[in-house]
């Protein structure tokens, strides 16, 4: 069970062979239309033969040090793996692993926690998730209820957790909690690592209102974790997550994919999504020139919003915006979500309320579901925007100086 | 909501209120979701003792209201409704008897008046079709003339509760131009199939009809009569559904604002950040239109007055696009919860924007006012 | 120059009969299509000679005492004189003598005072106008900075005043300064009547953006007011100010006029603007389903506007709903304005940008002055429904118990 | 704003904007509105020698830019004027060098280009007419086949600085089809009009013809060659008047934050109310997104690109709508000061709106994307 780490450094195009040759070999491609992820039995099963084909074939972990069980190699080898994994189906059920938790624990986690877990990950034997919204915290991450109680060598852990991509299946988790009330919200938080098969973790899939069930929600009642399971030091926890939150913000604007690019950063041109239009001949209503209007005002925010995401992205590479211009992007995609809804809304017409079964319509649960909450609300996005890039004053915040246990909380769960 | 009421409208609209407290609501229209009906039949039949279906049909059929605006106090009992995501083809039925009572012959009011009326029958109204734009210009189901009456050919869509009812009001084409008439549940040639909805308390269907007879004696209106009677209909039906979203709206912003006061973020109420402020009170002032306009298209309608149709459209046009802009927002102020399946204000949401789109979206309406005012120029 | 008073008291019916009489006999009928107000030398001059008429006639001041030269007869007689009015040529111009300074004078004022002043109202020597707003005050009325020091036996002040309707034309103001700026803002204000003809005040018309010019501007430069001229007492002006407010509130509610309604409370059913349709056809677009839509639109708005001005107004009479309600009303209207404005915009397309001269296009400039901000702007109608028919809580403002002196103000002219 | 420019172009930039800081800005554009002529000969004589002119020329014919775009480098410049409220036909005269640098023949590029690259001649585009939506479809201008070339009957309008420019860029229709020809200023028959406009700072007419005589070696294109030439001519204005929109919405952004922070109300900045911070941050984030439609579209426009047509309108589609959004709300967010005369934002939403319409309002652009995809799909 060691990794096959490349002896001295091959050049990118011997290391670029390699990959080429043992992706053909070992790795399914990419079927069109496939799902990102596929978080059930068969797909997590998947994904962890293809991460254990890639650890056999000594080409995983391309940048993790070797003492971690990587191959050591720069960030230009990188670059040529995503290349040449472009076409081939990757393990993208450890995108949590690979793109936050591997390199905050890099960052942050005491060189045996770094020994213990990083291999298993890179050997596909662990998926991990991310154990930081709570149902009572919505947007205010650093004012989480979940506590962590030192009780002799173990912490025990109570609380809950939502919002949690791959729950269900993952092995361990990278949890936030609170050990010390007595001080400021981010002044009293810890990270640590929890074991998902700990029976105190009772893990539930969330159904939203769009019908989708790619969320899990998480009751932990007394969990224990060993005392050496912490990164970072004990009630340093807000900078870890920090770098955590930072490492999936880049992740995020790479298109999170651990293979090649979905295609975001090239530049394919002005694309028209036909099936506005395809709706309206349906309908027969794609001569009218207010319908017309409608569908190019679609077609218009999607050409906005991918140039914004070229420009935004490639700015904050350059260094010419600030990594805070992010929220530019997020925004946009709930503005331009919400009006994309109202508009599939009105080409469908009476189609959108009531159709024939089997033929889901897509445009009444489009209008339903299209909103700016998922991976931070369009509110905090203009917070950031407006203090981070315009430099407005913040809000007044009664809670960033006082002591936990004396600022206003929720009690009961609720938003997001 | 309807301001100024009689002392007896006032009592009514509490019974109501009551009832429907004890009776229907969020929780029991999930329950319901699954039934194959839809609605409570004990519901409906106690609906019948309180009223609900007689306040569009005269005294001398059974029916009557207790104002002097039967369609006003419906209005009350469809906002009651929608504030409650309550099941059932009130406003179907309403509608139907609406029309016999107005433009049926005597002899039709004797025999279906009382019995809908009393809500021992159900009436439901076929008036729609596939990709229509609610016009009566877009009627295209065919009525064959026979000798003794006329045979029906095509397709009607968005019939509420179709499976459960016991009558159908159709509206057809025939060559001397629309007619109306009534065909029975069981009917030759009338086959019911079931639609999914986005609206999951609500049951929507295709009917079609392959050679189905009417008799003469089941004609309500033809021609000229039958496109106004249509007119008509499609009014009374879109202040009852006005009414019914804005009971859902009305809902759906007091779930919202009651959550701003209470949740807290960054150690304050969501409710103390401006930005959600302005959001809340901008909901509120349009809510306040919402109301206004279907109360005065009620009043409009009720009295024929000559700007019912152009009343019933502002009330649409309003009504539809900004109720689903509200409840889309209280989901955004709510954030994650109010993404989830558990949560009541999806079940809100999903009523108005069915709402919006069934008996012709707001764009359709603001146009036909360019319509109206053009014939007013004529 | 006496009124005449009418003695014994007349039945409503008696007074109906008078009034129509003078009113017929001596008084203009409104022409079709005259500005409601007429800020020139002959509106001005025809408004206090049909004043003059009215008290000459004995008609004037129906509700106001006999004490101080009016007729002393109860609301019912008011409504007869508004019904009657109707179709006659109001003196408008002394609306805010009228509506806001004489209730505000005849609750807070001093006896002579009241004696000094208000028979010259009545009988149309003096108009009045108000000096509340400042150029660096804007919404935050209690935070102005015109200043009053005593001096002896006058009062010396000295600020500056804005958005004064008639500023050119009145006889005497009625002025809100600080004469004490070591206590919270509102605990230092007092309301002075200041005469306009005094040389220390400057008046400069305003013109905005639209090219209209109905407000004025009033640099006050060391403004000499004797001491008794005080309404209420010396730092109780903000009292007297939520009185003037209040005042000004229920005018507006009865649609201003000093005769009878113009029309807002009546049913006159849906009317549609044929402006909009008339440009269309003119711009060959009639047929066009999508500008059918906007001008439908700008119809709904309309409607739904009227509609609700009918129905608030009525509740707020009948106490369904609170005095505060009128923010849901002014709210509205902002909102209405800017998409009508859009509208305007869209269907005129080239023509709103460039005419011939002489065929002034109202439809660009109708977008350029689409705003929500005379008369208080929409975020201040949005904060008061917020937090006064919605129950949210109040914004945290640093200003309301620290003495005036040591808040953070404005220090040049702006925002109103 | 365009990000990622070269030292080159920085410094071209900084030029530019250096010399509009000394010459032009709103103080300026209020006195030119006075001024016959509407801008400042001696600075339109400097802009020549900063090579404002020559950008989308070939050096050949004494043209020249400092990028390998010169769209992208002309963008630049109108940025910075829309930053300015410059006056003058930059764009007018941009357009007609470029038409004659891509479909000009060899003698008329050697006869206009090198006066109208160095300033000392003025062109301007002579292309929409009255109601027209600005599609090659809607020019009605007759252009009537004589043995030496065309005779022109109609009139053009919301034509820049015609009052000035030295020649005109005709685009008229003849039995064959389009045709393109340049006709010089004093040309028998030619008559200028001025028109009033919204955006004071700038000077728009209408100009008529009437029996005006072309010779043949005026006629620039033909038939198809004359469709694909304005549609070019069109894209470039576009461009260009986007960037002009992006700077005159900066600009006035840019005053409204700094407003928002330096203006106080109830003991705190305005720009601490949480409603305006985040109606500010939606401007910025769709402002973002005008820049990046009109560098994206400079770009495909400049390179022939497959999009190009669809790039032009997806900018001036999103630039033309957000703009006057933005400004619109500037003014509100800034209250009384705003609405007055002397205050200088009403002159960047006067360009604005104005640049919402001309060239195409947004509307018009966005069912034109759905005419290019249905031709693509043939």
């Amino acid at each position: 069970m060691t990794s096959a780490p490349v002896t001295g450094s091959p050049t990118p195009e011997q290391f670029r062979a390699k990959v080429r040759g043992w992706l053909r070999d070992h790795v399914p491609r990419k079927t069109p239309g496939e799902p990102f992820l596929q978080w059930d039995d068969e797909g997590v099963a998947r994904s962890k033969r293809i991460q254990r084909t890639l650890w056999e074939g000594g080409i995983a972990g391309v940048t993790v040090p070797v003492d971690y069980g990587g191959l050591g190699l720069g960030s230009a080898y990188d670059r040529v793996f995503r290349e040449e994994a472009a076409d081939y189906r990757m393990p993208e059920e450890f995108g949590n692993a690979f793109n936050v938790v591997l390199p905050t624990l890099l960052a942050h986690g005491r060189e045996d926690l770094k020994k213990q877990y990083i291999p298993r990950m890179l050997n596909g034997e662990h998926i991990w998730c991310q154990f930081l919204s709570e149902p009572s915290g919505g947007s205010d991450l650093a004012g989480l209820l979940t506590r962590a109680d030192r009780d002799g060598d173990v912490w025990r852990l109570n609380g809950a957790k939502i919002w949690t991509t791959g729950g269900n299946y993952s092995d361990y988790a990278i949890c936030l909690a609170r050990t010390n009330p007595e001080v400021p919200k981010h002044a009293g938080l810890t990270m640590f690592v929890v074991a998902m098969a700990d029976p105190g973790i009772t893990v539930v899939a969330l159904k939203l209102t769009d019908g989708s069930q790619d969320f899990c929600q998480e009751y932990i009642d007394d969990v224990v974790v060993p005392a050496d399971h912490v990164i970072g030091d004990v009630n340093d926890g807000w900078r870890v997550a920090t770098t955590l939150m930072m490492n999936e913000r880049t992740a995020v604007g790479r298109g999170w994919s651990l293979g090649g690019s979905k295609g975001q950063s090239e530049d394919r041109g002005i694309a028209f999504d036909p099936a506005l239009l395809d709706l309206a001949r349906r309908t027969e209503r794609s001569d009218d020139p207010h319908v017309r209007s409608l569908i190019g005002e679609s077609w218009v925010m999607t050409a906005v919003q991918e140039q914004t995401v070229r420009r935004v992205s490639e700015a904050m590479r350059t260094g010419h915006l600030p990594g805070h211009a992010a929220a530019l992007l997020k925004a946009m995609s709930g503005a331009t979500g919400r009006r994309q809804g109202e508009i599939g809304l009105e080409v469908a017409g009476s189609r959108a309320a009531a159709w024939r079964p089997g033929q889901a319509s897509r445009w009444g649960v489009g209008r339903l579901s299209s909103h700016g909450i998922g991976g931070g609300t369009t509110e905090m996005q203009r917070n950031a925007i407006a203090e981070r890039l315009l430099g407005l004053p913040r809000e007044p915040s009664p809670d960033r100086e006082l002591p936990f246990s004396q600022i206003r909380k929720n009690t009961s769960p609720g938003r997001n | 909501m309807q301001l100024g009421l009689s002392d007896t409208q006032q009592m009514f609209l509490d019974t109501t209120t009551k009832f429907l407290d004890g009776h229907s609501g969020p929780g029991r229209a999930r329950e319901l979701m699954a039934d194959p009906e839809g609605f409570d039949r004990s519901d409906w039949d106690q609906g019948g003792q309180l009223g609900w279906y007689a306040m569009l049909v005269p005294e001398k059929y059974g029916g009557g209201s207790i104002s002097e605006s039967g369609l006003g106090d419906a209005a009350l009992v469809a906002e009651a409704m929608g504030a409650h995501v309550h099941t059932g083809p009130f406003l179907a039925t309403n509608v139907t008897a609406f029309a016999l009572a107005e433009y049926g012959r005597d002899d039709q009011k004797e025999r279906f008046l009382p019995s809908l009326a009393a809500g021992s029958s159900i009436g439901t109204w076929a008036y729609a079709e596939t990709d229509s734009d609610w016009s009566a210009g877009s009627v295209a189901l065919r009525a064959t003339p026979t000798d003794v009456g006329y045979v029906l050919d095509g397709t009607k869509s968005y019939v509420q509760d179709a499976a459960t009812a016991d009558l159908f009001l159709v509206t057809a084409r025939s060559p001397g131009g629309l007619v109306e008439v009534i065909v029975p549940a069981g009917a030759p040639g009338l086959c019911v199939q079931p639609l999914e909805s986005l609206d999951l308390a609500r049951r929507l269907a295709e009917v079609s009809f392959t050679g189905t007879p009417v008799g003469r004696a089941d004609v309500v209106c033809e021609g000229a009569d039958a496109k106004a009677a249509v007119e008509r209909q499609l009014q009374v039906a879109l202040v009852l559904q006005c009414a019914e979203t804005n009971g859902a709206t009305g809902a759906g912003l007091d779930m919202t604002v009651g959550y701003a006061k209470e949740r807290v973020a960054f150690g304050r109420p969501i409710g103390s950040y401006q930005a959600l402020k302005h959001r809340l009170a901008d909901h509120r002032m349009w809510l306040e239109g919402s109301w206004a306009t279907t109360a005065y298209a009620a009043g409009s309608i009720w009295d024929r007055r000559p700007d019912a149709a152009a009343a019933a459209r502002v009330a649409k046009a309003h009504v539809g696009r900004w109720s689903t802009h509200i409840l889309h927002d209280c989901i955004q102020i709510h954030g994650g919860i109010g993404m989830t399946w558990e949560y009541d204000l999806h079940l809100y949401f999903r009523r108005a924007i069915a709402n919006e789109v069934l008996y012709g979206a707001p764009d359709d309406h603001m146009r036909h006012l360019v319509d109206i005012a053009e014939e007013a120029a004529r």
